[in-house]
């Protein structure tokens, strides 16, 4: 395919479109799915078939349109109306285009602060295209990056482009993903890799997995622009086995593009060429760590190993290997469309961009959210997230999942940024926030988080081996009234030489939500130990006199 | 309305047991138990080790006679390997067993049982101990602190370590003796014997006066167990065994200790965590039987040393219508201490000892394995099971202090009934239910392994629970 | 080679580029503690037990894994790589049935021998008290699982030196366990050339040669280092 | 002129091992002999004989400080007649009139809190151990003067 052909295809969808009379989306996303998508789906073609009106009347499945709370939805193309809570009894009315009558009562508004305080560039295409068919990707612009890049830019002016517009990595760390391109490109060796990690694995983060269901044209179209920058010719999505509906649609979407000549060799008639292979985890969490990722896509044990060297110097097979996280390869295709300096006027000076945010736990509009970086928590948990359910009180926010902290209500109105998150010590993580409110017991919690770790520690350096198993077992007799002030003295220890000696970073932030919630609820813990009393009124607690057994000679 | 008394000692390895004497209506004994109350551990902590460990892992059993159970340990491995131990090897346990018995009897000769017998039952209590004894016969308390020496002398000089001595193993020992070792037991042999024989002279002299107490402190028929060599000599390392009744007749002769479960049953009872062994033909209670000194010169018809077969010539003819009586447990452990000082000086004069060649080797040959040998307390059984790999499933320990576990309730019962009159307990009688058991010389920590410094509590209850009088001590 | 010059505790030293720290510190008689380390194999950096202070570095390096460059500052033994090692010591023995008392390398053992140098005299940690097996299936040698600390020394040393790769783990974090295969029993393991290397270079009583008794089992530490040096050198000198 | 410490307990039995662990914390001084015991024997009392001073040291049952008591001259009191080892107490007796010792002896006792089967100290006879030590030295490397 050359570029013309490129804008050929894109002007004869966009007109086909057009010509129909409705195009209704139907949310297929994971979340819409669990709540009776499908059948909907199978209605609304079914409603189509029986009244005839297939040239007209056009229903595709869509990813994420984010507010999975009041799923199922339904968005029609001719208004743009969202209809939330849709039934399959409600086909014949969306059909007929009698939706704005017959399904006035779950019609969204659009101008509701859910909507209109989100800006979406990584998630523009979810929602709106069919992620199965690759003509409406091309329909919304898709591709025209790749071939911007591959035909008008030379490798380094990509990478200028990307390190111009400020991106940071996506996974959680924020490092720059243009220096990082940059380290890759610099190596003067000729094989290469670009690695994309969509291993998500914090509990309660499901954006990867909509990008990934949505719109996976974004991320081959953003590995390919890697590739040509950084001079590799092979890529690997790295997923979770867990995602099958994602790792289906990648595969179909990978067949769709080379057979369009979109990958593969001779990409738009040039000399570069870029193959993408899909691996599939086992479903540990520690393979989200680069090193351990790399080691499982060579087919060994998913252990991590020592950084340095850092994969851009010696990674897959000892060679560079560009690794980025789903959604950072989400930005960069609008990133060399519209350019880094249009990039960088969203965000704050240190923190360009958007970020995608999972919204879960005790609030109203769970989903799928994408903001400006520098949002203010506030906004996002009660503007965008409609507050807490029931009138109950803001406890807590949690980011960053297991590797995070816990932001307690004084810093509600801190601007959502990499540095801000750290200051008061979370992270931005790879985009999970769970909202928690006063029957959340935040010992509890942080034990959860313990447990999680446990359980996905990989068992190579001992502290986090041995000392996740010790702090949870500790968290845990606190929990049940059944520990004193030197475990929790020996907690602070136990958790400063995780921080301080594991060998990856899944043992150095396991500490963080323990660390976050002795920072700022300490009085929690206190009550546990000192009172038997859980203030959350969570964990069941002997009462404090039963605790003092008569020691038997 | 019967009443009962508890004594409780405990010491600080040793087990924790009690003994209660229950009184009729009228006050007199009816019957009395001795209890062991610890729960056993040692033997569910063997299973799944590799039975090459088990010595080691025996010789912590206990603080008093590790040596025994090593050597049992030792021999049970043998047994697992299929093998016969090179002879200076058998010499070297030979001859640590022999050390063994001789600081074992030692203790309980001279520090616990020599006050009762050279000061007399009835002499103060605060006088009638080791410091009595030290203070009215100095020598005979130095002596028998030297004596004792020797024998852990012997044991460290062989066994590494005193206490824990883990020097012999499945197929052999460890290391070689040098000539060292050997001359520095030669040398400490005549001081011994002279001690032996200077602490005979002296029992004999005084045997005559304690006759209430051989008469009525655990006299009683019963089966005597204990190994002899094929000739019927003393034997304490390797031999068949012997099991004679209340007057000296064989009631069973060249029995194979490999097939000890085949004659033995184990009883139990649920006021005591210590088995209850029992010689199976007369069936339980009746099958009871002693282990031990006593039971050990009863079984023999001669010791095979010079020196030890005088005096066991003239102990028999003296004990002649009296086997029976467990107060002659005392002169059992000086004519045995005299005949392992006399074997000690023959192995160590015999140069094969000092053989390099101390270890046979072989693989696993067997899945159950059992050792045997005679502890100062009498005989000793370990018996393994373990799995095509060698690892432990089961592990089987018949402990001289259980075999004798039915003599000593026994013999309570029977001190009991002659010294104890009222509900009131009087320092003679206690003395004497005290005595009774020292017979044995009990040693519960491989009983029971228990721990715990308890003071010895005497309590003396009615049928109802009341406890009428009590007596504590250290 | 190109020399790196650097202080480490206070004292100048050289070492060759790509030497790492570990190294060099040993060549100048400070013994960084470690536990996964063993001269001959690669290292992995796992015990974290040889973690150290380089200046102008924010976090600690593993000593095994960072090579010296020129003009470093290293310090081995602060107060807080003390109480790091301290730690990591405890978490071992609270982690699986170290007993010392019954071991076959008792008084030989690097595990006993690290928390002797440490002043280890208690563990603050709960003993977790798992139920593990001992694998005696081998005819010479027998692997206890109480007594592994997960080193991975002999899965290396197996690897990169006897070539069978044999062992190595399954299982992961506290649920790790070393397997000889896939799991079988290590008599049954058809990779096995029965070499004793991994009993030889094991820490701990962990892999043992059967037969021994509490306190008997001395391990060879130098034959790794003869081997090493006949193939690389071809040197066949002890 | 020497002094003895004997430290008695089985380090099989946790706690009862923290007189070991105070041995370990002494620091070697000429004219200071220690020995590592399971049990007392009377063989202790010909040992201990030439000494001017004699130190048992022990774990103990009882919770509290750990303290060091001068042991009282005189016979000790009666005991359990079945026991195989014998109390410091007992040993000082065998020792003055058996073998002419005229020394102080004292107990330091190390009070613990854990005596199951097991290996290691727990916090509370570790820090009791650590404090027994800095008694003895207290006594031992300073002029005698209480």
């Amino acid at each position: 395919m050359t570029f013309e052909d490129l804008l050929e295809q894109q002007a004869k969808e966009i007109a086909r479109q057009q010509g129909l009379r409705e195009r209704i989306y139907c949310c297929t996303a994971a979340g819409c799915v669990s709540s009776g998508a499908d059948a909907i789906k199978k209605a609304i073609d079914e409603e189509i078939k029986a009244r005839g009106v297939g040239a007209e009347v056009e229903c595709c499945g869509t990813g994420c349109m984010g507010l999975c709370s009041k799923g199922p939805l339904v968005r029609t193309q001719s208004d743009g109306t969202i209809y939330a809570a849709v039934t399959p009894e409600d086909a014949g009315a969306l059909v007929a285009g009698q939706g704005a009558n017959l399904l006035a009562d779950r019609k969204l508004d659009p101008q509701a602060d859910f909507f209109i305080k989100q800006e979406k560039i990584v998630l523009a295409n979810s929602g709106t295209v069919d992620p199965e068919r690759l003509s409406d990707y091309i329909a919304a612009g898709g591709y025209q990056a790749l071939a911007r890049a591959v035909m008008e830019l030379t490798p380094q002016q990509v990478i200028e482009e990307v390190k111009r517009s400020g991106l940071r990595g996506r996974g959680g760390a924020g490092y720059s993903t243009g220096l990082k391109w940059e380290l890759v490109a610099k190596q003067p060796v000729d094989t290469k890799y670009v690695v994309c990690n969509a291993d998500e694995g914090d509990p309660g983060a499901f954006m990867d997995r909509s990008i990934l269901e949505g719109d996976p044209h974004r991320v081959l179209e953003g590995m390919a622009i890697a590739g040509y920058a950084v001079g590799a010719q092979q890529g690997y999505i790295y997923v979770r086995g867990e995602y099958g509906l994602a790792i289906q649609r990648l595969q179909a979407a990978i067949k769709q593009a080379e057979r369009e000549r979109l990958l593969g060799s001779r990409i738009f008639e040039d000399n570069f060429q870029f193959r993408i292979d899909l691996r599939i985890g086992a479903g540990a969490f520690v393979c989200g760590e680069e090193t351990a990722l790399i080691a499982s896509i060579e087919g060994k044990r998913g252990q991590p190993r020592q950084r340095p060297p850092y994969p851009p110097e010696s990674g897959l097979w000892g060679k560079p290997t560009l690794l980025n996280n789903v959604e950072t390869f989400g930005n960069i295709a609008p990133i060399v469309a519209k350019g880094g300096d249009w990039f960088a006027t969203i965000g704050t000076p240190t923190s360009k961009g958007t970020k995608v945010f999972a919204l879960a736990g005790k609030i109203e509009n769970t989903g799928l959210i994408e903001v400006p970086m520098g949002t203010s928590l506030r906004t996002i948990v009660f503007e965008i997230g409609g507050g807490i359910p029931e009138g109950r009180a803001f406890k807590a926010a949690q980011t960053g999942g297991p590797s995070g902290g816990c932001i307690p209500p004084q810093f509600l109105d801190i601007p959502v940024d990499y540095e801000s998150l750290h200051k008061i010590g979370s992270i931005m993580g790879s985009g999970g926030l769970i909202v928690m409110d006063d029957t959340s017991c935040m010992v509890d919690v942080a034990r959860f988080f313990m447990d999680f770790c446990m359980d996905e520690s990989c068992g190579k350096c001992i502290p986090c081996r041995a000392g996740t198993v010790q702090m949870h077992d500790i968290l845990q007799r606190i929990t049940k009234g059944e520990a004193n002030e030197n475990d929790v003295a020996l907690l602070e220890q136990l958790a400063k030489l995780l921080r301080e000696t594991s060998l990856c970073g899944l043992g150095q932030t396991a500490p963080n939500p323990v660390m976050s919630t002795l920072n700022y609820f300490s009085g929690e813990y206190e009550a546990h130990i000192r009172d038997h009393r859980c203030p959350a009124g969570h964990c069941v607690l002997p009462a404090a006199a039963s605790s003092n057994r008569e020691v038997q000679a | 309305m019967a009443e009962r008394i508890i004594i409780n000692p405990v010491t600080r390895i040793e087990g924790h047991a009690k003994i209660s004497i229950y009184l009729d209506d009228s006050g007199r004994v009816d019957s009395a138990q001795f209890h062991v109350v610890e729960f056993r551990g040692f033997e569910k902590f063997c299973q799944g080790r590799p039975f090459h460990e088990m010595p080691g892992l025996m010789s912590r059993i206990c603080g008093i006679c590790p040596v025994s159970h090593i050597l049992a340990s030792a021999k049970a491995g043998d047994h697992l390997l299929g093998v016969q131990v090179p002879p200076a090897a058998e010499k070297q346990r030979r001859l640590v067993n022999y050390a063994q018995l001789l600081q074992s009897h030692a203790l309980s000769f001279f520090h616990l049982s020599a006050p009762d017998l050279l000061l007399g039952f009835d002499s103060p209590v605060e006088k009638r101990n080791v410091f009595g004894l030290a203070e009215k016969h100095p020598e005979t308390a130095r002596r028998g602190i030297r004596l004792r020496q020797f024998g852990q002398r012997i044991v460290e000089l062989l066994g590494g370590k005193k206490i824990h001595p883990a020097w012999a193993t499945p197929g052999g020992v460890l290391s070689a003796v040098s000539t060292d070792t050997r001359d520095e037991i030669l040398a400490c042999v005549p001081e011994a014997i002279d001690t032996l024989q200077k602490a005979l002279s002296t029992m004999k002299s005084i045997m005559d006066t304690f006759h209430d107490e051989i008469e009525h402190i655990g006299n009683f028929p019963s089966l005597f167990l204990g190994t002899v060599s094929r000739e019927g000599e003393l034997e304490y390392y390797n031999g068949l065994i012997r099991i004679v009744d209340g007057e000296g007749n064989i009631v069973a002769d060249g029995l194979d200790p490999l097939r000890y479960h085949t004659f033995l049953g184990e009883a139990s009872e649920e006021w005591s965590f210590m088995k209850f062994p029992y010689y199976k033909p007369l069936g339980y209670p009746g099958g009871m039987y002693r282990v031990g000194p006593l039971a050990r010169l009863n079984v023999a018809r001669w010791a095979g040393t010079s020196l030890a077969d005088r005096e066991l010539r003239e102990f028999k003819q003296r004990i002649r219508e009296s086997v029976c009586q467990s107060f002659h447990y005392h002169m059992a452990r000086l004519i045995e201490m005299l005949h392992a000082v006399e074997r000690i000086e023959e192995i160590a004069s015999d140069a094969e000892l000092l053989d390099t060649h101390v270890c046979a080797r072989a693989g696993q040959n067997r899945n159950e394995g059992i050792g045997s040998c005679e502890a100062p307390r009498g005989t000793l059984f370990h018996h393994y099971t373990v799995d095509d790999h060698g690892l432990i499933q089961k592990a089987n320990l018949l402990i001289a202090t259980a075999q004798n576990n039915l003599a000593i309730n026994k013999a309570v019962e029977q001190t009991a009934r002659r010294f104890v009159a009222g509900n009131t307990m009087t320092e003679g009688m206690l003395n004497r239910v005290e005595a009774a058991i020292r017979c044995y010389d009990p040693c519960l920590s491989c009983s029971t392994h228990a721990i715990g410094q308890m003071p010895l509590v005497v309590e003396l209850k009615s049928s109802t629970g009341d406890v009428l009088s009590r007596i504590e001590r250290g | 080679m190109s020399v790196r010059t650097l202080e480490i505790d206070g004292k100048a030293v050289t070492g060759v580029a790509g030497q790492s720290i570990f190294s060099v510190a040993w060549d100048n008689g400070i013994h960084i503690p470690r536990l996964c380390h063993v001269g001959g194999v690669s290292d992995v950096g796992a015990c974290r037990l040889c973690m150290v202070e380089v200046e102008g570095q924010r976090k600690l390096v593993a000593a095994c894994m960072t090579p010296v460059e020129e003009g470093m500052v290293i310090r081995t033994n602060t107060e807080q790589l003390l109480a790091h090692r301290r730690l990591i010591v405890e978490l071992l023995f609270a982690e699986r049935n170290h007993i010392c008392a019954v071991c076959v390398v008792n008084g030989a053992c690097e595990l006993q021998d690290l928390a002797a140098s440490l002043g280890i005299d208690h563990v603050r940690l709960r003993y977790r008290f798992p139920t593990l097996s001992v694998d005696t299936s081998h005819e010479r040698f027998g692997l206890d699982h109480n007594r592994c600390v997960l080193c991975s020394r002999c899965i290396r040393v197996c690897d990169e030196v006897e070539g069978a790769h044999t062992w190595d783990f399954s299982g992961r974090g506290v649920n790790s366990l070393l397997i000889s295969d896939l799991g079988e029993a290590w008599g049954e393991s058809e990779s096995c050339t029965s070499c004793g290397k991994c009993v030889q270079v094991c820490p701990t009583g962990a892999l043992f040669a059967k037969g021994k008794m509490v306190s008997e089992m001395r391990k060879d530490r130098r034959f790794l280092k003869y081997i090493v040096t006949a193939r690389e050198k071809h040197e066949w000198v002890r | 002129m020497k002094t003895i410490i004997l430290a008695i307990g089985n380090s099989l039995r946790r706690d009862d091992g923290a007189a070991h662990r105070v041995l370990e914390l002494l620091e070697s001084q000429s004219g200071v002999f220690t020995r590592s015991l399971l049990q007392l024997a009377p063989e202790q009392s010909e040992e201990i004989a030439p000494a001017r001073i004699v130190v048992f040291v022990d774990a103990d049952i009882e919770p509290g400080p750990p303290r060091i008591e001068r042991l009282p001259r005189g016979d000790p009191p009666p005991r359990s007649p079945l026991a195989h080892s014998l109390r410091p107490a007992e040993v000082v007796a065998l020792a003055r009139s058996l073998f002419h010792f005229t020394g102080q002896a004292y107990v330091c006792r190390v009070p613990g809190a854990d005596f199951s089967e097991g290996e290691g100290l727990s916090g509370t006879a570790s820090r009791n151990a650590i404090r027994a030590a800095e008694l003895l030295r207290d006594l031992l490397y300073t002029p005698e003067s209480r």
